[in-house]
């Protein structure tokens, strides 16, 4: 496992730990808000346009309709699980854990793009359709999640309509989408004038993003007041299991051992973005302090350091 | 200062928030308002500061100055969700100018 | 709250006009003043955000905490723009401290 | 508008400073604030803006709602330093919402 | 004319176009401002640079001298018809035509530079010096639309001396020439340096800030009020007669079909950040939710979708 | 000495002389003031990587400790005659004297890294582990500052434990020493991935930054209201005499002449972030303006352009 363990040295892991740390510390060092939105905007238009082009040289398959298939079923059905632990072993209310579960049948962006660097790296890389699979699995669970809030309660809030829009017209959903349909329109021949960019300054830009994410994580955990230990641990043990069972249904449908890794890190990995603004929009009861911690605090630090190489060992020992 | 009939109201809200408080202000006949930015604070919830990566509890301040009347409708329809939204209400007595527009 | 004599007078106008108005404040006798950023808003020239593009339209506010006569000589000279800049004025009796500064 | 006891304090001071005035704050019983950021502005000290470069002078705008009696004891305690620390302070005569709170 | 539409499938273009649905849509993703801002700025330092070595390289010359006298003409008198046809077929009022006029006298710079990739990637790159022309033909437009508003109207705002400096040493302007300078001094092996961020970074930050204006032009269109029909047809047909008379006055003062072409391409632009600032101080009567759906919404995309081939095609035929 | 101005034209500088004089004229342009601190932070962990992979390349070595130690003293001494001069010849007032003179003991990031740019491009490459010895130099010069302020004046506010923790953690300090230490692990090898961005792209980003730092210096400079002549006298007299220090110093310990000349560099720079935040919050009655108008506006703009080959002058002819 040594060699899994290899990639927790990389530049971008460790720039993660310098935010963390100084986050810790109390040291004043913050990304300013725009620079880091500004950041998060690039690294999505850079993935979709590297999967969008790696798949317009890989042609369509069978294996991207299983993968999309699969996403998709996750997205669904993780929420029921993860409702039913926050429930049981959280001792949550309904609503806070409805919200909660939204966020963990979600995605989130930077976990997929650390683990493709990860895998890449380890000579795993997973097929580029995985871009659109990641962008087909961030809203559905909002609607599950909606869902078992109202489960047995009609009067909590609801949001109609403007939340289905809001939810599918998402800034990163579009963002993904849209440059995924770019770098499939333009090819590898379109590509090379924006490469220097896109691709060569990718894994830089990454550092800096997740510099200011490790501050953020640290912030929002020593701020938060409503995180028990149990949650604590419940943000843990759950994506570990949310990640088996992504590395199963993708074995299953017969996926390659990177493209499985990524699989089950992605059911692993828990929103912090779209699936937030969302709940404090449709379910504005339940508390953003304890979501985000569980999420950006505990459950991102957990997947980008041990997660994805327990997903890929993982997926390795079933591949 | 004579009580010239107008108020100034600012309700200090989470952003993702202002499309529905913007709906129920149009309900309450209140079509201009103003939003300004934050940059963090402190509460019963905790300390927060603006940090991108999750915009949902970034608070913003909606600003509108309107006559008393509407601002007895906008009062109704906000305070039972003051709670639950977790907003800040302040009404000011205000002087204004052009009384006619508000 | 007695009326101290003090005013806070806020100014909502486009970010161009602000070398404008400041001259017209320091005219009526004003020489502090703050300038706040805002997000967005609507009115009944619709609805506006900011966008970089064009800062042309891009509002920001006028802040300034004046004695009762500096608010006079400054209502006095805005007031006939107020409809051409398209700007709002509001203005709240004030408490201060160091009276004299103001 | 009868007053109905609470005050909206804000105070102008440098970034910096903020730390300091949050703890005189929770001394004078003030657990709830919002910090605004500002464009610029000018005074006796001159013009200023916003520039990255050295905060140390960039202005922020501490905005509390409070009662009468925690806005009586934070004037006690800010007073002796607004000279030094270069501070605005104005005071209004707010109507608040679940006045338990503030 | 199929291989002149080619660049609208360029990546530059597609992030363009996925702006303006995003926008449209009503998708709530949106590029801070201050990032927006950055980028521009990059943008002019960057083309400033690029023009300035390139005369460096190839020196000074009687064409560098025709096409400053041709652009700065062009500034002056372009207003003229279009402020008539704004009176006569526009119906708008004196104040409202005149701001408008200036707009379209005076150039955008994203539209430069659209069109200088347009033209260097089908074989026909203009001159290292409309780099300067650009620079020089931002504000006499400006000036010639406030003595549009005067006459026959005593009572029009002025701003005076306080105007001509702001025109004058608009950011803009100070950077391009800046820029420019700073280019003719180092030279080419003094950018080698700076090469990578200024050269090889181009293309791609020129889709991110593309993708932006995507945003702002639907957003602007969807809001705005007074942009009547006629109105939106002026804002295409104007840009065709001025690229048309550019086009013209290029060839007949003897350059090169590339840089005709990109002299059209300045006629027909219409100014959206400089002039809308210097007109709203000016002339605050005049409504700047029209200008700015005029300029921004409606000729800015025409311009850079179908108005750059048009140019082409036009100053190929001529030439 | 002709050689040793050539610098004077590299486009780092232009850009810096440029955004002074746009600043002069009161042009409009703006750097908007997150990405001037996106672009402060860049470069800090650019040179932190930098630094640190250049150590693990050479190894720690006694030279290094010398350096360290030299650094040290520099920024505890320093302040000392500084203050001496401010009150004797700038007629200041103990306060404010001491603030000034924290700001003197203390270093600028910027001045080091265009210092490096100069040494480099002038075969005279500093040691990497010049980039620990800048975060070293940071902190100390603030406590001797409010030393000196306290001294026979019991009644100067102090802020105790709160400003040695916001010392010692500022972020610039944090930002820096965290690089390095990443650079120290990640080696050569790990750092090729990320060279696109913090290698080949610094060079770029420092002139965008310095275009900033001009127009910051420039507003500066005008608005400031009590920087009397003989203040700005001073404020270009204690770096050339400090830098002398300095260059004497590092003579003497056995550095070779690259790194003389950056610790005289360092030594004769006047810090303008770190610095000035801690004074605001320890010593309130000193006036901002003063010190952020003599180091920012008078030293650094000094130091950047005549300064630098100065102190290399004095290093080669010591050395
Ligand atoms: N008394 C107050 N005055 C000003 N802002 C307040 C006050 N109380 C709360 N806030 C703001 O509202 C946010 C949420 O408050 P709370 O719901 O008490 O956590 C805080 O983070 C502050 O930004
Ligand atoms: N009653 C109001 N309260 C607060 N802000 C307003 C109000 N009316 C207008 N505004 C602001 O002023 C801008 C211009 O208003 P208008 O001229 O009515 O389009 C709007 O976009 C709002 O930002
Ligand atoms: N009367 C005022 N109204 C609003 N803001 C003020 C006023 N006086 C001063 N300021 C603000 O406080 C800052 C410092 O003021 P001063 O200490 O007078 O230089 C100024 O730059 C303004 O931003
Ligand atoms: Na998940
Ligand atoms: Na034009
Ligand atoms: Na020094």
């Amino acid at each position: 496992m040594s060699g899994m363990l290899a990639p927790l040295l990389s530049p971008v892991i460790l720039f993660f730990v310098l935010g963390a740390t100084a986050g810790f510390a109390r040291s004043d060092l913050a990304i300013p808000e725009q620079i880091a939105k500004g950041l998060s905007l690039y690294l999505m238009a850079a993935i979709g346009l590297k999967g969008g082009i790696e798949v317009a040289e890989a042609g369509f398959s069978v294996d991207m309709l299983m993968a999309a298939i699969a996403g998709l079923a996750l997205s669904c059905f993780l929420p029921l699980p993860v409702f039913w632990m926050l429930r049981r072993f959280g001792r949550l209310d309904r609503i806070n854990a409805a919200a909660v579960s939204a966020h963990y049948g979600s995605v989130s962006v930077v976990t997929f793009v650390a683990g493709v660097e990860v895998l890449s790296s380890s000579g795993l890389p997973p097929q580029g359709y995985m871009v659109a699979v990641l962008a087909l699995m961030e809203t559905p669970a909002i609607v599950v999640g909606l869902m078992l809030a109202r489960s047995g309660n009609r009067e909590a809030s609801t949001a109609g309509a403007g939340l289905l829009h809001e939810t599918l017209l998402n800034g990163s959903v579009v963002l993904l989408s849209g440059s995924f349909l770019i770098g499939l329109i333009v090819g590898p021949e379109g590509f090379v004038s924006i490469a220097p960019v896109f691709e060569s300054g990718f894994r830089g830009v990454l550092c800096l993003f997740l510099l200011d994410m490790g501050l953020v994580a640290a912030r929002r955990l020593r701020g938060s007041r409503t995180l028990t230990a149990r949650l604590a641990a419940l943000a843990i043990l759950m994506p570990i299991i949310n990640g088996a069972i992504g590395i199963i249904v993708g074995t299953a449908v017969g996926l390659d051992v990177g493209t499985v890794s990524i699989l089950g890190t992605l059911a692993a990995s828990a929103s912090y973005i779209a699936v937030p603004a969302a709940m404090r929009l449709a379910l504005p009861e339940a508390d953003p302090g304890l979501y985000l911690a569980m999420s950006l605090a505990v459950t991102f630090p957990f997947n980008i350091t041990l997660g994805i190489p327990l997903y890929t060992l993982m997926a390795t020992g079933l591949g | 200062m004579t009580d010239t009939g107008y108020r100034k109201i600012e309700i200090l809200l989470d952003a993702p928030l202002v499309p529905r408080l913007v709906d129920i202000a149009r309900q309450a006949g209140i079509t201009g308002y103003t939003i300004f930015p934050t940059l963090g604070g402190a509460g019963q919830g905790g300390l927060w500061s603006e940090d991108l990566v999750a915009g949902a509890d970034t608070k913003v301040l909606f600003w509108t100055v309107v006559s008393l009347d509407k601002a007895a409708a906008l009062q109704d329809a906000v305070e039972p969700l003051l709670t639950a939204y977790g907003m800040v209400w302040v009404a000011t007595a205000a002087d204004v100018l052009r009384p006619g527009r508000f």
